[in-house]
């Protein structure tokens, strides 16, 4: 690829509103240079890794990111307190822990109907669902074959937007369930459960047939 | 000793594992009395407090006096033979929900470190030439924005609820009396005029019908506006003919 | 002038959505960094210099201009051919809420003919029914059997496609967004009440709980 089209790359990145996909690029600069220009993809990725390495020497306070499956030229994190005095719309409120609990299963089990959310959160999701669609973080993605022919939910590529991710399977993984059990929490739990057992035992004086289960 | 802040409860699945952990329980082998007792002293408490409780707190302390019911009583065993833990389902579900609950924890360290960036806020002096719109003609919108859209479309002319169903006395008789009543008065009729005083949507489209009925009748003709989205209402010939009641 | 401030200029300047002035970015700073630090609007002036130079010595894309009274920056002119490519954020915004709006009434009430489709929309809809012809999300299936035959539009296979659903049917009802809303609002409220209530009850005395339990 021509030197000079890290400069157009530069410029198209740097003029878009949106994360700009390599596709977009690719497709813009042949709309101009002919359909013949070779230029690829992959181009494009190499482009962007170079011109990030020159704003690192350079010292730049912003570079480009990848997100939602494109390019967009975004501040570096330490320049935040000065920022946050621009700006208002930052300071729009956080998700919620419910929100965000309601957008982790959606976001690993999508695409997911309301009644399989709501089995695994345990209550009703009404509420956040909306609040979620109204925020453009999860979306409906036609119907599922079961019965009653629920509506399917998604997430979005705000969602990948709001929280950095290029794609979806960038998410952190959640763990394992052996992974869990085996967690230290619970191993000092189990250390913890002969102590327990024994307190138990003097509380449970009263009705010690209850506790069988144990 | 109780004296620790109570976090958020998304539901009784929280509640239970709060439970756990303020224990220190084993997940596996979870105590069935002493956490249900636990719980429903946390319903009673809500009560006493004249708080309302979700249906689905009920529903979970059916589930667990039920579960301790059956731990009392000998096992039943599943077709291989091995017997099976009443509880099982449950810690399942906790499981399942408690690995939900850590990720969400992890994505919101993840919207933090994401509010800590800034992305470019003013494009006004990047020169563009012949801008290409049709290219980006629906970018990024979803089923959710296209239903929103409907909804706005309506509703914009729409005063009552969507959800309640109002009869409108209009009917397009009514509504064809009234047109030929207008144009008797008026050479011309433009039909933004018409119907500038409607504000249900229902009324302006049962005119629209009752003008294309008069147009069949031959009573009116339409003709071109200079305006867009109207059009112009004359008297037909033998417009005269119908009876307007008056 | 600290060097660190160049970038700070140089952060503050690409993330502002107005052309930021010398005042106000003096003003962010001593807000973050104390009134007392030493910053004039002559440094701010000076510190953009140094930034353009720097600019046009690396051959990048974009330099800051000075713009009504203010700072703002912007791409090259040379790059402007390829820029086209990318539409301003308004007019695509303006022109996506057009044909979304449009669409979703051919989607919702289809087969419809251009006059019912203009009585809703209260607007001329020429130009958006050629967009999305031209996209191939719309088709034209015969005419009405009203007066003067007016041509009958439907979506095609591609909007199905475009949206992820399967069929026509599975377009989610109005309703059932409606129903997810419903007093949803007034029940979090009451939610929210509820658990701050239990906070506080928890933290000032011995709850009940605690005393019946053993």
């Amino acid at each position: 690829m021509d030197k000079i089209y890290h400069s157009v790359i530069e410029a198209l990145v740097f003029a878009s509103d949106e994360p700009i996909t390599a596709n977009e690029i690719v497709k813009a600069i042949k709309a101009i240079d002919g359909e013949e220009t070779e230029i690829t993809n992959a181009d494009i990725e190499n482009a962007v890794d170079k011109l990030n390495e020159k704003y690192t020497t350079q010292d730049l306070a912003f570079k480009i990111l990848r997100l939602a499956g494109g390019f967009v030229f975004g501040t570096k994190p330490e320049f935040a307190k000065y920022l946050g005095f621009l700006s208002t719309e930052k300071s729009r409120r956080r998700l919620s822990q419910a929100a965000l609990e309601t957008l982790a299963i959606i976001a690993y089990k999508q695409p997911i109907t309301k009644p399989e959310l709501e089995t695994i959160r345990g209550v009703n999701s009404d509420y956040m669902i909306n609040q979620l669609l109204e925020k453009g973080l999860i979306t409906i993605k036609g119907r599922a074959e079961t019965v009653g022919r629920p509506l399917l939910y998604v997430t979005t590529n705000n969602f990948l937007k709001y929280f950095g991710l290029n794609k979806i399977s960038d998410l952190p993984k959640p763990r394992e369930i052996e992974e869990i059990v085996k967690d230290q929490d619970f191993l000092e739990q189990k250390r913890q459960l002969l102590k327990n057992a024994i307190e138990e035992t003097m509380l449970e004086e009263n009705s010690p047939a209850e506790e069988n289960g144990n | 000793m109780y004296k620790i802040k109570l976090k958020e409860f998304e539901g009784p699945l929280d509640l239970l594992l709060f439970f756990i952990k303020k224990n220190e329980l084993d997940i596996y082998d979870i105590p069935i009395s002493k956490i249900t007792r636990e719980f429903m002293e946390y319903l009673h408490l809500m009560k006493q407090l004249d708080l309302e409780i979700a249906g689905e707190f009920f529903l979970m302390a059916a589930t667990l006096m039920q579960i301790k019911v059956r731990m009392l009583l000998p096992r039943e065993v599943d077709e291989k033979g091995e017997e099976i833990d009443p509880r099982t389902e449950l810690v399942n579900a906790l499981i399942e929900y408690k690995r939900y609950k850590e990720v969400s924890e992890e994505l919101g360290i993840m919207e933090a470190n994401q509010r800590k960036i800034y992305y470019r806020g003013n494009f006004s002096k990047d020169v563009k030439e012949n801008p290409a719109p049709i290219e980006t003609l629906l970018k990024n919108v979803t089923i959710y924005n296209l239903i929103e859209a409907f909804k706005n479309a309506l509703l914009e002319r729409e005063i009552e609820p969507l959800h309640e169903i109002t009869v409108y006395n209009v009917t397009i008789d009514e509504q064809m009396d009234f047109i030929l009543e207008k144009i008797s008065q008026f050479e011309y009729l433009h039909f933004l005029d018409l119907i500038a005083g409607m504000r249900e949507k229902l009324r302006i489209i049962v005119t629209f019908i009752a003008i294309l009925e008069l147009v069949k009748l031959g009573s009116i003709g339409l003709k071109e506006s200079e305006k867009f989205n109207d059009f112009l209402i004359y008297r037909a010939g033998n417009g005269q003919d119908l009876p307007f009641g008056n």
